[in-house]
């Protein structure tokens, strides 16, 4: 192929040539009869990129081939150049066939198209204003099924050193160890707000956010509703849980009698209790907006993933005089529930506070855990700063060493 | 409820009279807007002291200035002092240098929450590309941006000067509308735009329009700006068409969203920057247009030194009510 | 017919801010006209983008079979609606908590804490790694330290098994400081485009409605 | 048997998710299970749409307070659906995307669902200046400090903040409260995020293995 396209392109040059030299005589009329011609001769047929290196991608399933070449000599940013042509022969067939193209000064490609097992060669022709100029073939490429990913290999054991360390605290306490844990405010203050309401007689407002199941924070919401919804069945006082997705609805109200069956008072529970409103962000603050001024509730526990409307809901909560309990891990948010809630739990406070109010040895063994997690971070900090400040300055090897192990350690892909 | 009713009654007829009867726009002169400011002053100081004294006022009250501070401005002729910063200079220049005919491409990137702070930017935008007889391509990575475009671009046309030129759609400018599939929709127009964009906006085919005919991909395309109000948005664009296919783009960004933009700024990879209302004033002060952003940017400059207003005298509020907790306690 | 839709945003608009006076009727009407539209405006965009697109084109059209999986977890979903077997229905809950737990285990460990971490091991007194002490600014300098020294104390705000007490609860004092000092910013940054929020609303009532503004 | 099998799904589908992170030929694993997520949540909403109906029907028919707004929200859900179904008013008729647009789908949102949602987040104008109005007060040494970072970087975005300290010379700009406000968002305000996202991201990892081991199981019903 690589032949044949030289050759055509050389004919027509000549020809070309021939043409001028027959009119040159007459160049008024040479310009007349082939203006395009001419334009043809000052434009150019790139040289060939050099140098197609294709290579099996690595840690994957077998679907992709890494292709980098040098490109052509003549494509420095110039408008002759056009873009880079990428042909495909698969083992088996005689001819490439066109698979894609890159434009003119980019020098690399991924071949997502492939299939594991079979083998690949490939051209890329530089397409210019009048023609193109292919490469020489490729190496043949067999792209693999790899069966682990090695380039994770640190997550994998940093994971597993923090994973088996809260399994070990679980363990452990179960054991009978006792553990201390720090009090938090937001979660001391919940069997408060919640007598609070009982005395005087008004409904519990539950928030569990506005996003849908496939987000952790709505679980760590309905983990604590768990908690919150004994402590209420105990007190036998209303609580009102409006959500904005139907599958939270579920599974709140899977959460709830439980929690009455617990309480023994099965008979108590009823499925108005939690009811889906509208998926829509504003329609559903609109409504539970509308609730609380409505039905007047003590005690509202906004927790879970809020986003612009955590402080509608928070302001409207502070002006009908509720107390309010909201946690969130969203860092964007934090501020707002600050501002206006009597109780914040900030970040991970939100996904330890079913673990504390549960009371449970096992689940607080998992707090102390990941306490050790934090532990390993500061550890590394503080070493990784020492050692990155210092190492090279001082030049000694041994925290040059720990600065470079560190930051490979902890890179992720 | 009876007087709810009467109120919603209130309300109905002042918005006819409003609506039907005032069809002239209303605006102070620059006297009655000083005396307006002066009174609201005056008022913040009196609450302020009322405020020492030990009456305290509540959230409607807030509520009520915050309105005041946000929709008076609307009418007021007054001039605030705008510095343009050189991210815009630097926006404006590049434009500037564009010749006529050059093709300028402009993704919209928002949906209507954000058009207050970026439609007054798109207007400007436009307002310049048409003057200087650019051609303009609109698109959208948003669902909803084109129809901000049109907005936008519709307002522009009737102004006078520009509608002297006569613009054609298709020929001066056209809206290729909105694509799915965010980024992968920019790396794609690297190499071939009409298999992103079949037909506009309308339903015409790509190549029926005589300005996109020959643009065949982002080689093609002088300059680009895009609007954006988060993802997909200016980091894709910069990650994308900048640095893979070497675009030379200008970008305008939601307040919220600007300060992450420095960076690509920095780097030369942005050729400029709009950030919030702030940036749509400051190119409208460039390009000699007094526009919305102008106006808008009172109005947030108002509101909020109302709230530090409300600060301070909250606090005052605070410390008073503390020294009488503390004399109470004593006695 | 723009007169129409314009009267009716209005409407709508108006209902809307008359909750901050207090509850009224017309906010009534405005939030059950919200609450209806939106909820069957959402069901529509899930049924024609999950059910039709997704489903119903994916196995008639390329045979991902696979897909039929989800139709069972979902059909067993709604056996709640028959008391005997309704416990079923908790099958495709558990599967979902379980893979939600799953991927998240990883995705933030790895974005949240790996990555973090990596980012804050820098040296403090230059910009780059492998330069010499004090190469960088000042300014630099002290922002680097600052950096450093609050992500580390605001870790040890968050310890659970060790009391406040000592040096330890001095190191989480100034931790919870930096934590107040990003809240105070984060909330004083976004003023600015909440207000631009209610300058678009008004800009439409009296501007694009009334016709009052130039 | 009710409460054991639930618990082994859980454990089994988390265990394999975690593991197929490392194992590339399980890489697709994850969006396989995002599009049964799509699909079971369409079939929930047969609930959560029922239930809306339920609600509304009951208030109606037992005259309950406030009936007479149920009767909007029903009629208003059953026109959409209706219309969003048979893909009523669409110029492309059955076989055109829904949103297409000039449909009637598309102009209901456009008329009724965009004003009423941008209204209801301008509101939060009003709620951002009474929150600060009544949270930011010196009331002990963090309210202080949140008030002193919030004030520099709203006074940073005014006119009025760089001409209180435009007297300080070049040399001393970071003083000027533009730049300061800049600086605490950089410094500081990174630091703390930093802390929060960390702090998140091992509360997650550990409520997770909760989850999976089975010792958190209140989502799912401890029937006894």
């Amino acid at each position: 192929m690589n032949q044949i396209i030289k050759r055509r392109v050389i004919t027509r040059l000549s020809s070309i040539v021939i043409i001028k030299i027959l009119f040159l005589s007459l160049p008024v009329v040479a310009e007349q009869l082939i203006p395009t011609i001419d334009d043809s001769v000052e434009a150019f047929i790139p040289a060939p990129p050099a140098e197609v290196i294709a290579t099996d991608a690595v840690y994957d399933q077998g679907g992709a081939v890494h292709l980098e070449w040098q490109l052509s000599p003549d494509d420095d940013g110039s408008a002759g150049v056009y873009n880079y042509q990428i042909c495909r022969q698969q083992e088996g067939t005689d001819e490439y066939i066109p698979i894609d193209s890159v434009l003119a000064g980019v020098s690399s490609y991924i071949d997502e198209t492939v299939e594991p097992g079979r083998s690949y060669q490939y051209i890329v022709a530089v397409n210019g204003d009048c023609g193109s100029a292919p490469s020489e073939a490729s190496n043949v490429v067999t792209p693999n099924i790899e069966w682990l990913n090695f380039g994770l290999s640190n997550l994998f054991v940093i994971g597993l050193i923090i994973c088996g360390s809260v399994i070990y605290f679980i363990a452990h306490a179960k054991r009978g160890k006792k553990l201390f844990i720090r009090r938090i405010a937001g979660l001391e203050a919940v069997d408060e707000a919640i007598g609070r309401a009982t005395e005087m007689g008004r409904p519990i407002l539950f928030v569990p956010g506005i996003l849908d199941m496939d987000d952790v924070q709505t679980i760590a919401a309905l983990t604590i509703l768990g908690r919150v919804s004994r402590v209420v069945a105990d007190y036998d006082t209303k609580i009102s849980v409006p959500v904005s997705r139907s599958l939270v609805m579920t599974a709140a109200r899977e959460t709830l009698k439980a929690s009455y069956m617990a309480a023994g008072r099965p008979d108590a529970y009823s499925d108005d209790m939690a009811s889906y409103i509208t998926d829509e962000q504003f329609g559903y603050v609109a409504a539970v907006d509308g609730k609380m001024v409505r039905e007047k509730p003590a005690t509202c526990f906004l927790l879970g993933a809020f986003f612009a409307e955590s402080l509608i809901l928070a302001e409207t909560g502070n002006s009908i005089g509720a107390i309010q309990i909201a946690g969130t891990a969203r860092p964007a948010q934090l501020p707002f529930f600050v501002a206006a809630c009597d109780f914040t739990l900030i970040g991970e406070e939100l996904f330890a506070a079913s673990a504390y109010l549960s009371g449970e040895p096992k689940q607080m063994g998992s707090l102390k855990g990941q306490d050790v997690g934090k532990g390993i971070a500061m550890i590394i900090i503080l070493l990784g700063v020492i050692a990155t400040t210092f190492g090279n300055a001082w030049n000694i090897s041994l925290l040059r060493r720990i600065a470079d192990f560190l930051r490979t350690l902890f890179e992720v892909g | 409820m009876k007087k709810e009713f009467l109120v919603y009654l209130g309300i109905l007829v002042l918005a006819i009279i409003f609506y039907f009867v005032i069809t002239e726009p209303v605006t102070f002169s620059p006297a009655v807007s000083l005396i307006i400011i002066a009174l609201i002053a005056l008022i913040l100081i009196f609450i302020f002291i009322r405020t020492i004294q030990g009456s305290f006022v509540g959230r409607r009250t807030v509520f009520t200035f915050v309105a005041i501070s946000v929709v008076l401005p609307f009418f007021m002729t007054i001039e605030q002092a705008i510095r343009t910063s050189p991210e815009v200079q630097a926006l404006y220049a590049a434009v500037e240098e564009l010749k006529p005919g050059a093709k300028v491409l402009v993704s919209f990137d928002y949906d209507p929450p954000s058009a207050p702070e970026l439609q007054p930017m798109a207007e400007t935008f436009f307002n310049l590309c048409l003057e200087r007889d650019l051609n303009v391509i609109i698109m959208g990575l948003w669902p909803q941006g084109p129809q901000q475009a049109e907005l936008a671009m519709q307002k522009i046309l009737d102004e006078p000067e520009i509608a002297a030129k006569n613009l054609e759609y298709g020929v001066d400018y056209v809206n290729l509308g909105f694509q799915v599939g965010n980024e992968f929709v920019i790396q794609r127009m690297g190499d071939n735009i009409a298999s992103m964009f079949q037909t506009d906006y309308y339903g015409t085919p790509y190549d029926s329009l005589p300005l996109v005919r020959n643009v065949r991909n982002l080689s093609n395309i002088d300059f680009s700006f895009n609007l954006s109000a988060g993802y997909p948005g200016t980091v894709e664009w910069v990650q994308v068409a900048v640095d893979r296919y070497g675009v030379n783009l200008g970008a305008g960004n939601t307040a919220v969203q600007a300060p992450q933009m420095y960076p690509y700024l920095r780097a030369g990879q942005l050729k400029g920057l709009l950030g919030g209302l702030n940036g749509a004033a400051e190119f409208e002060k460039i390009a000699g247009r007094i526009g919305k952003g102008t106006k808008f940017m009172v109005s947030q400059s108002f509101s909020h030194v109302i709230v530090i207003a409300f600060i301070i005298i909250g606090n005052a509020a605070y410390f008073l009510g503390e020294k009488r907790r503390k004399q109470k306690a004593a006695e | 017919m723009d007169a129409i839709g314009l009267w009716i945003g209005a409407f709508l608009t108006l209902g809307i801010i008359s909750f901050l006076y207090k509850d009224n009727p017309w906010y009534k009407l405005s939030e059950a006209i919200f609450v209806g539209v939106s909820a069957g405006y959402w069901f529509i965009t899930l049924f024609w983008d999950s059910i039709y697109s997704k489903f119903y084109i994916g196995i008639t059209d390329k045979g991902d079979y696979y897909l039929i999986v989800g139709a069972i977890l979902g059909f067993l979903m709604l056996l709640r609606l028959v008391p005997k077997i309704g416990w079923i229905s908790r099958w495709p809950l558990s599967f979902i908590v379980g893979a939600i737990s799953g991927f998240y285990l990883i995705n933030y460990f790895s974005s949240n804490v790996m990555r973090q971490v990596a980012n804050t091991v820098m040296p403090l007194f230059s910009t780059e790694y492998g330069q010499s002490l004090f190469t960088a600014p000042i300014g630099t300098i002290v922002a680097n330290i600052i950096v450093a020294g609050g992500t580390f104390t605001g870790l040890v705000y968050f310890f659970f098994s060790k009391e406040h007490k000592g040096a330890f609860g001095v190191t989480a004092r100034i931790g919870i400081w930096v934590i107040m000092i990003t809240f105070g910013a984060t909330f004083g940054y976004t003023v600015m485009s909440r207000m631009s929020l209610l300058i678009g609303r008004m800009d439409f009532i009296f501007g694009d409605w009334l016709g009052l503004i130039k | 048997m009710r409460r054991q099998i639930p618990l082994i799904i859980t454990f089994f589908i988390g265990t394999l998710l975690v593991v197929s992170v490392f194992i590339p030929p399980m890489e697709s694993l994850k969006e396989t299970f995002t599009l049964y997520f799509d699909i079971i949540a369409v079939f929930a909403f047969f609930l959560g749409g029922g239930n809306l109906l339920r609600v509304h029907l009951t208030k109606l028919s037992r005259r309950k307070q406030d009936w007479v707004y149920s009767i909007v929200t029903v009629v208003g859900f059953a026109v959409v659906l209706v219309i969003g179904l048979l893909k009523l008013g669409n110029p492309g008729g059955i076989t055109a995307s829904p949103t297409a647009e000039g449909s009637l789908f598309q102009t209901l949102f456009n008329s009724i669902l965009v004003p009423l949602g941008s209204t209801m987040y301008a509101l939060l104008a009003f709620f951002v200046a009474s929150a600060s109005y009544r949270a930011f007060r010196a009331k002990n040494r963090e309210a202080t400090i949140l008030l002193i970072a919030a004030f520099v970087i709203l006074l940073g975005r005014t006119p009025f903040g760089m001409m209180l300290t435009s007297w300080i010379p070049e040399s001393f700009s970071i003083l000027q409260i533009p730049s300061l406000a800049v600086w605490i968002m950089n410094s500081p305000n990174l630091a703390g995020q930093r802390a929060i996202m960390i702090g998140i991201g091992l509360g997650v990892v550990s409520m997770s293995i909760r989850i999976i081991l089975g010792i958190e199981r209140t989502y799912l019903g401890e029937e006894k």
